[in-house]
């Protein structure tokens, strides 16, 4: 196993309020990793800082691909992107108007460019590259069961559907760590347990390292293999999902003394 | 030293001139988001009706301010019924196409009837027509009743969208209209509402822009309307301080311009520091860059 | 204005069309609709008193809404859908020019009362044969301007304020200019405004600190009463020249009490005794309830001129209206009495009309 | 005490209502559950007034009020808390709440009721010159319900209030909503998280595709197979 | 596979030739005769200018205010270039330079106000189309406020139909393109198309940059048509105008561009006997037609008769219904 994250002393403020303050984080290749802790506890800023949506005031963010070492603080989101690290969004962020296959067609497309003048003259190697990107960008569709609605406008989707088609949007950008942020949200019990199924099968088949914030606990325990506690901008916790829960102050700040029934 | 201060003094009844057109402009786009282009035309209507009361009907400044502006509200509330409101849903350049569609009809319209040449406020009560001198500096009753009269009209106006529920209320649908509608705000009388304030505030401006160039004409509300747009941007669009800077400035740097450089340039140098204001500030002198949370 | 229009098409034979093809909206409405109204008028008289040979004279307008495009599209329309014998406008220089190709494809004159730009009617091939107008050109009257400034207030220094959006203004300052330096006298200043400008209190604060004899501003009445006003009410006292452009009421309601010394090159004068004159004034004052303007007398004269060409006309085609009014001699309008000349310009005498310094109404023959 | 007879909504082809009825009592907690796009939120902001319906009526103490406008139900009481927070993002805490008692003129009463929020919130009392647009998700939605308190209604209408809400709140605003019942204020409660919402809840309903499909006490639903396979992942 | 290309061929190329060659035989017979073939003329040069803005607002989502600005440096490059140099290659040479430093100045302009948020850019593009006009009526070389002429005139319905079917059938491609899609996301949502790899700026910039092009383009037609150019035909209004075309037709709808250009001269043609109240009629049908159809004519999507293959499916979005307003 090797490093792929290292986060050191990762801090942002937003005029007087630290949102996000000295956070050391570590992500090994192919893990699967939960961030929680309680509604403002900066996890999405963490996320934000990761993409390069915020600059960090302060901190770096090393992050290691195949065959290359890199520093992501600073960098723009896109490069960030094409580094490796893609991300679903809180508040879901796909393009509205746009059909499920063209949305995850646009992210697929970023790897497979070809130059201004064969999109204008539609040169020979332009359809070759377009039937390509449309059959990569299918079969992340079948992958994310959301084959059958390719032609749906996004904003038709169910919000499961939306929030299935985020994670088949970035996993198009062939990152090799991905965020997600709160898949689970507004999903009922039974829907929350397929997807916890569908993020374990996706880590195993794309091969990926993945971070995850989540509230729902269920899914949290069962699929994490190390977690992270975040409050008020700081790590108060790390380890295995059993370690966390029995954390004292895990659960004075988070889960509450009730967290076991749930 | 004293031609910079003459300028000046150019400079600043001018800019209150914008300013309270301006005015208007930021404040329906703060509650719509329309860039609103009858807005010049309201003005227009409101120097006609100054016009037709002082010159027709032989009323007294101030009746025919009162007057102008009250038809105005009307007018701007009319039209937001008739033009505006049914487009609610649509995307905001569709209103802004509707908005250039009741600009071209209040233009075309009153040529229709008063024809496309200039009118004349005629002779002014002689109050109005004296001046004073300070220390070389020539300053005008004109002059002085315009920036009178624009600082009174944007201090109440400030007051209300600050101090008062109504003002809270602007600011509420502005942001949800629907959330507001759910704290018990009539949306649909707010945006009256505003226009009306916008449109009162065009009114005096077409008055006083009647009495001070003593010229009106159909489309004479292209050129300010579409300075005042700029002037609104580059303080801030939909903020109410911002049009005020925005208007003096304008003002300022086309005095300026044509007093030190040349008349030639002065639309051009406007242009060129908005430009460079928002390449540098992409949000207008005043206005907040905030960053879409995700 | 405004009005209807007409097209209310009379039995064939019976009537003579003619175009007129003006910026009835837009930017320069203001002009075009002048025109039309003394277009309108002279036709009205014209077929009062029983039409041309017999024939009522029918006309067909169309607004080009200040789109020198738009004007081209217009004027081909009238010369081949409507048929008309000739197309009277539009009223600038610009997108009168922009129909003469279509008026030398079609051989159908091409009448403009106002485009005074100089290559209107002729450019470097020479004249064109179907384009006519019944103004100045802009160097005949720059070039007046200059002398009379000279002439009259021994003027040596000169500023100059023009427009900067219109070529007729530019025109006029060009001639001024090189007439002006020709003759040993100096141009201090130089500024230009943009159209629709209202406020001219920059500049003139500006002037105000030089040293000069003459204001030359060659401009509408539109921009030039606010221009002389605030001139004025900023205590410059020099004399004010300027061109046809001044002639409208407007000027003096703009300028109020402050019109004063200000002269200007045109082609008649409201003083003028000639019963041509008096008549065309008392008739206009009628129907429109005001004093007509420099725009108002060339379009009644321009369909005047028209119509006396067409009467004149071997044959009622484009091409025999356009000899017809080709040789045209000593024609008596109320812009003064002219001969169309080789290229195809009004030949007129120019009129000096202007304020003195008491604000009376005085004019003189150039 | 709120009435909703045969409603039935439809955007543009859509019909996403397709006669619904239902009624809460004086006092009650009704909850009602159901998939994503199952027809509850456009059944909450058909209540409110936001979405007029094609057919059918609402009823309020047994007064017609289907074509009332949004604002005047308010008056009457009835106030929203609408699904995704919907807070003012560029106005403060301070002023949301202020929005909130805006149809209000009893302003003693509203400032001891700001306190109480307040109180009830202390995080929101740390922020509250914060621009509600950069507060956390959760803290937006303890926002929303203050700003809906603030108004005193006497039907609240809740729209997945849990949403995205850290395990220890989401028992917290269930705690809440069942105080504010307590006080006398009659609940309609739209809920993914059905267990939790059973809990509170004295009687539920179950909408699938606009149509309700079940409906009993929260007891019945909690033991029903159907709502225990779809809706509490049993 | 070949037989479907062979067959999309014929029906793209079959109409268009067809229709060359109709309207071609139709003016020579003068059935389409002179006044009819002006129009025409117009609603080509209106085509590329609305496609070309279109480009820009529509699908990459830039509220642009300036597009005359473009066509003034089109129009004034060929006019320069043909007037010096009056032989076909002087036309397509200014035809060229005109496309390219619209282009040029779109770049520059686009690079630092790109950035900006939606009426922000409008009011840069603004700014940026008054400053080219003031420029123009100021230089000696452009001749001021009187213009140039007389612009040679090598605009005939050969060109025309070249260079309209031409630059909508670029423009068509592009968006059909990886680049194209990359710009539909910018205008979906920046955010997230940043998030999955797209360089918002370069994607924006680079649309810009094309849709200058072709303003530019439509604006040497314009020049080489209709023999005058002058500072004022290329102000603010005629911005306006241009985005009336694109929004009447459709956001984001290049066959809705074309329908509307040629609606628009219909709708002229048939108010032209109506000179005095022309503008007041055509004020109110424009505000009449955005009440009722405020997506424009064929809202987002294209007119397709399988003529255009279409980047996927694409329906209107989910109408707002009974929504209290
Ligand atoms: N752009 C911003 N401006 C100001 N404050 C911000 C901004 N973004 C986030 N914050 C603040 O930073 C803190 C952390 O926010 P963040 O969204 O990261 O929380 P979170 O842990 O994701 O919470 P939740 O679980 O509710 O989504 C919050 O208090 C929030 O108000
Ligand atoms: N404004 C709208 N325009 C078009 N369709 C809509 C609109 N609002 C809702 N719908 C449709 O109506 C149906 C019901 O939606 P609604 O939002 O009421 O579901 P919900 O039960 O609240 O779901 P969720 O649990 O996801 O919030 C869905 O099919 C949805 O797509
Ligand atoms: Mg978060
Ligand atoms: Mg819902």
């Amino acid at each position: 196993m090797s490093t792929i994250l290292e986060v050191t002393q990762l801090t942002r403020s937003f005029g007087g309020l630290t949102a996000v303050s000295n956070v050391d984080l570590t992500l090994e290749q192919g893990e699967l990793v939960g961030l929680i802790g309680p509604n403002g506890a900066g996890k999405t800023t963490v996320f934000n800082l990761l993409t390069g949506v915020y600059p960090p005031s302060s901190g770096t963010i090393v992050f290691s691909s195949p065959g290359q070492t890199q520093s992501l603080g600073g960098k723009a989101p896109y490069a960030i992107c094409r580094a490796g690290v893609g991300r679903t969004f809180q508040n879901i962020r796909l393009f509205k108007q746009l059909t499920v296959l063209e949305n995850v067609m646009i992210a697929y497309q970023q790897n497979q460019r070809y130059p201004l003048a064969t999109s204008f003259l539609r040169l020979p190697g332009f359809r070759r590259a377009e039937d390509e990107i449309r059959e990569g960008a299918r079969e992340l569709l079948r992958v994310m069961h959301l084959d059958h609605v390719a032609d749906e406008l996004a904003v038709n989707l169910s919000y499961g559907g939306q929030r299935h088609l985020e994670i088949a949007r970035a996993l198009a950008t062939r990152p090799t760590l991905l965020l997600l942020d709160e898949p689970a949200a507004g999903m009922n019990p039974t829907e929350t347990a397929q997807l916890t199924e569908l993020i374990r099968q996706i880590r195993h088949d794309f091969g990926l390292t993945v971070l995850l914030i989540e509230h729902d606990m269920s899914l949290v325990m069962q699929v994490c293999e190390r977690i992270y506690v975040l409050d008020h901008g700081i790590v108060i916790a790390s380890g295995t999902p059993d370690e966390v829960r029995a954390n004292p102050r895990v659960i004075e700040a988070y889960l509450g003394e009730e967290v076991d029934h749930a | 030293m004293e031609q910079l201060a003459q300028q000046l003094v150019n400079g600043l009844a001018l800019g209150s001139i914008y300013a309270l057109i301006a005015l208007g402009y930021t404040m329906v786009y703060g509650i719509i988001q329309l860039i609103n282009f009858a807005h010049g035309d309201v003005y227009m209507v409101g120097a006609y009706v100054g016009y037709f009361c002082m010159v027709h009907l032989k009323l007294g400044f101030v009746e025919s301010l009162v007057i102008a502006m009250a038809v105005c509200t009307v007018l701007g509330v009319v039209i937001e019924r008739v033009a505006y409101k049914p487009l609610r849903k649509s995307t905001r350049i569709a209103v802004l196409i509707t908005a250039i569609g009741v600009s071209l009809l209040l233009e075309y319209t009153m040529m229709f009837f008063v024809g496309a040449d200039t009118r004349t406020y005629g002779v002014l009560p002689p109050f109005m027509e004296q001046s004073f001198q300070f220390g070389g500096v020539l300053v005008s009753m004109k002059q002085i009743i315009i920036v009178g009269i624009s600082v009174l009209l944007m201090v109440v106006l400030q007051y209300i969208v600050r101090r008062t529920k109504i003002g809270k209320a602007m600011r509420a649908v502005s942001q949800d209209a629907d959330a507001a509608r759910l704290m018990g705000i009539s949306v649909d009388n707010t945006i009256s509402f505003t226009f009306a304030i916008g449109s009162a505030l065009a009114g005096a401006a077409g008055v006083l822009v009647g009495v001070y160039y003593n010229a009106i004409n159909p489309l004479m509300g292209l050129l300010p309307g579409l300075k005042a747009f700029v002037a609104a941007v580059f303080g801030g669009i939909g903020l109410i301080p911002g049009a005020l800077l925005g208007g003096y400035f304008i003002g300022a740097s086309e005095t300026l311009v044509a007093g030190y450089w040349s008349s030639l340039y002065t639309d051009a140098v406007v242009f060129a520091i908005l430009i460079l204001v928002l390449v540098f500030k992409p949000t207008g002198l005043l206005g907040k860059n905030v960053r879409e949370k995700v | 204005s405004g009005g209807g229009n007409g097209q209310a098409q009379a039995p064939a034979g019976d009537t003579i069309n003619i175009g007129v093809n003006f910026e009835l909206s837009g930017d320069v409405a203001t002009y075009g609709q002048a025109n039309v109204q003394g277009i309108e008028m002279a036709a009205e008289e014209i077929n009062a008193a029983g039409g041309v040979d017999g024939k009522q004279i029918n006309l067909i307008k169309y607004d080009t809404k200040s789109d020198t495009a738009e004007a081209t599209t217009l004027a081909t329309k009238l010369m081949t859908q409507d048929k008309v014998v000739a197309v009277i406008g539009p009223a600038t220089s610009g997108a009168t020019k922009a129909t003469l190709p279509v008026a030398g494809q079609n051989k159908i004159p091409v009448i403009s009362p106002s485009a005074t730009a100089d290559d209107v009617t002729v450019d470097d091939k020479g004249v064109k044969e179907y384009a006519f107008r019944t103004c100045y050109s802009d160097s005949f009257q720059g070039t007046a301007a200059a002398e009379y400034a000279v002439k009259k207030f021994s003027a040596k220094k000169a500023v100059i304020l023009r427009d900067s959006s219109n070529d007729y203004s530019k025109g006029l300052a060009d001639a001024f200019r090189t007439t002006f330096t020709e003759g040993g006298g100096e141009i201090v200043s130089e500024d230009a405004y943009a159209k629709a400008a209202d406020n001219f209190n920059a500049v003139m604060t500006k002037f105000k600190g030089q040293e000069f004899d003459v204001i030359y501003l060659p401009g509408y009445y539109t921009e030039a009463g606010k221009a002389i006003k605030q001139a004025r009410d900023l205590g410059i006292t020099q004399p004010i020249l300027g061109g046809d452009g001044f002639d409208s009421p407007v000027l003096g309601e703009q300028a109020g009490a402050q019109l004063k010394d200000v002269y200007f090159t045109n082609h008649y004068s409201s003083e003028d005794q000639d019963p041509k004159v008096q008549e065309f004034i008392t008739a206009f004052k009628a129907k429109h309830n005001t004093d007509p303007n420099a725009f108002n007398a060339l379009g009644y004269d321009t369909m005047k001129f028209v119509a006396d060409a067409v009467g004149r006309a071997s044959e009622q085609t484009g091409e025999g209206v356009q000899k017809a009014l080709a040789e045209t001699k000593d024609f008596e309008g109320v812009t003064g009495t002219f001969s169309v000349d080789e290229n195809h310009n009004a030949v007129k005498a120019v009129v000096f009309v202007g304020y003195d310094q008491g604000g009376a109404l005085v004019s003189e023959k150039g | 005490m709120l009435e909703i007879k045969d409603l039935g909504v439809s955007f543009g082809g859509i019909t996403a209502l397709k006669g619904i009825s239902l009624s809460v009592n004086d006092g009650e907690i009704v909850t009602l559950i159901g998939a994503n796009g199952a027809g509850k939120t456009t059944t909450l902001r058909t209540v409110s007034g936001l979405i007029k319906p094609r057919a059918g009526h609402v009823l309020v103490d047994g007064k017609d009020i289907t074509r009332m406008s949004a604002q005047a139900r308010v008056k009457r009481g009835l106030v929203q808390v609408p699904e995704g927070r919907r807070v003012f993002p560029q106005m403060s805490v301070l002023e949301n709440l202020e929005l909130g008692a805006h149809l209000r003129k009893d302003s003693k009463a509203v400032a001891t009721d700001l306190d109480e929020v307040f109180t009830r919130f202390p995080r929101l009392a740390d922020r509250r010159k914060q621009h509600a647009g950069t507060l956390s998700g959760g803290e937006q939605q303890m926002l929303a319900i203050g700003r809906a308190l603030m108004s005193r209604p006497r039907i609240l209408l809740l729209d997945e209030p849990s949403m995205g809400l850290a395990p220890l709140l989401v028992q917290e605003i269930f705690s809440i909503v069942s105080e504010i019942n307590a006080t006398g204020t009659t609940v309609l409660l739209v809920e993914q998280n059905a267990n939790m919402a059973l809990q509170i809840a004295d009687r539920g309903y179950v909408l699938e595709t606009g149509r309700i499909v079940l409906s009993g006490t929260a007891a019945e639903l909690t033991s029903t197979d159907e709502v225990k396979r779809a809706y509490l992942g049993g | 596979m070949k037989n479907s290309l062979v067959r999309q061929a014929l029906m793209l190329w079959l109409p268009l030739v067809a229709t060359y060659v109709i309207v071609l035989l139709l003016v020579q017979a003068n059935i389409i005769d002179a006044y009819m073939q002006v129009t025409l003329a117009t609603i080509c040069i209106n085509i590329v200018l609305a496609a070309s803005l279109n480009l820009i607002t529509g699908f990459t989502g830039q509220f642009s205010l300036g597009h005359a600005g473009f066509m003034a440096i089109g129009a004034y490059s060929t006019a320069l270039v043909s007037m010096r140099w009056d032989s076909v290659f002087g036309f397509l040479g200014g035809l060229l330079l005109g496309g390219v430093l619209a282009a040029l100045v779109g770049f520059l302009i686009g690079l630092p106000t790109l950035r900006l948020r939606g009426d922000y850019i409008a009011i840069a593009t603004l700014g940026m189309a008054e400053i080219i006009r003031i420029l123009l009526q100021n230089f000696e070389f452009t001749n001021g406020a009187a213009g140039l002429s007389p612009v040679p005139q090598y605009m005939d319905w050969t060109w025309f139909f070249i260079l309209t079917v031409g630059s909508v059938m670029l423009i068509s491609n592009f968006i059909r393109s990886r680049q194209g899609r990359d710009a539909i996301a910018v205008r979906e949502d920046e955010i997230a198309a940043e998030s999955i790899g797209v360089n918002t700026t370069r994607s924006k910039v680079l649309a810009f940059a094309i849709g200058a092009f072709f303003g530019g383009i439509a604006g040497g037609m314009y020049a080489s048509y209709f023999y005058v150019i002058k500072p004022e035909q290329f102000g603010f209004l005629k911005s306006v105008d241009i985005l009336v075309i694109v929004v009447l037709g459709g956001l984001g709808s290049l066959s809705g561009s074309v329908i509307a250009a040629f609606l628009l001269a219909i709708i002229s043609t048939l108010l032209q006997p109506f000179p005095g109240v022309r503008m007041i009629l055509y004020a109110l049908l424009l505000i009449i037609i955005m009440i009722f159809r405020p997506q424009g004519l064929l809202g987002n999507r294209e007119l397709s008769l399988r003529l255009l293959p279409r980047f996927g499916r694409r329906r209107e979005a989910a109408a707002s219904g009974t929504e209290e307003a």
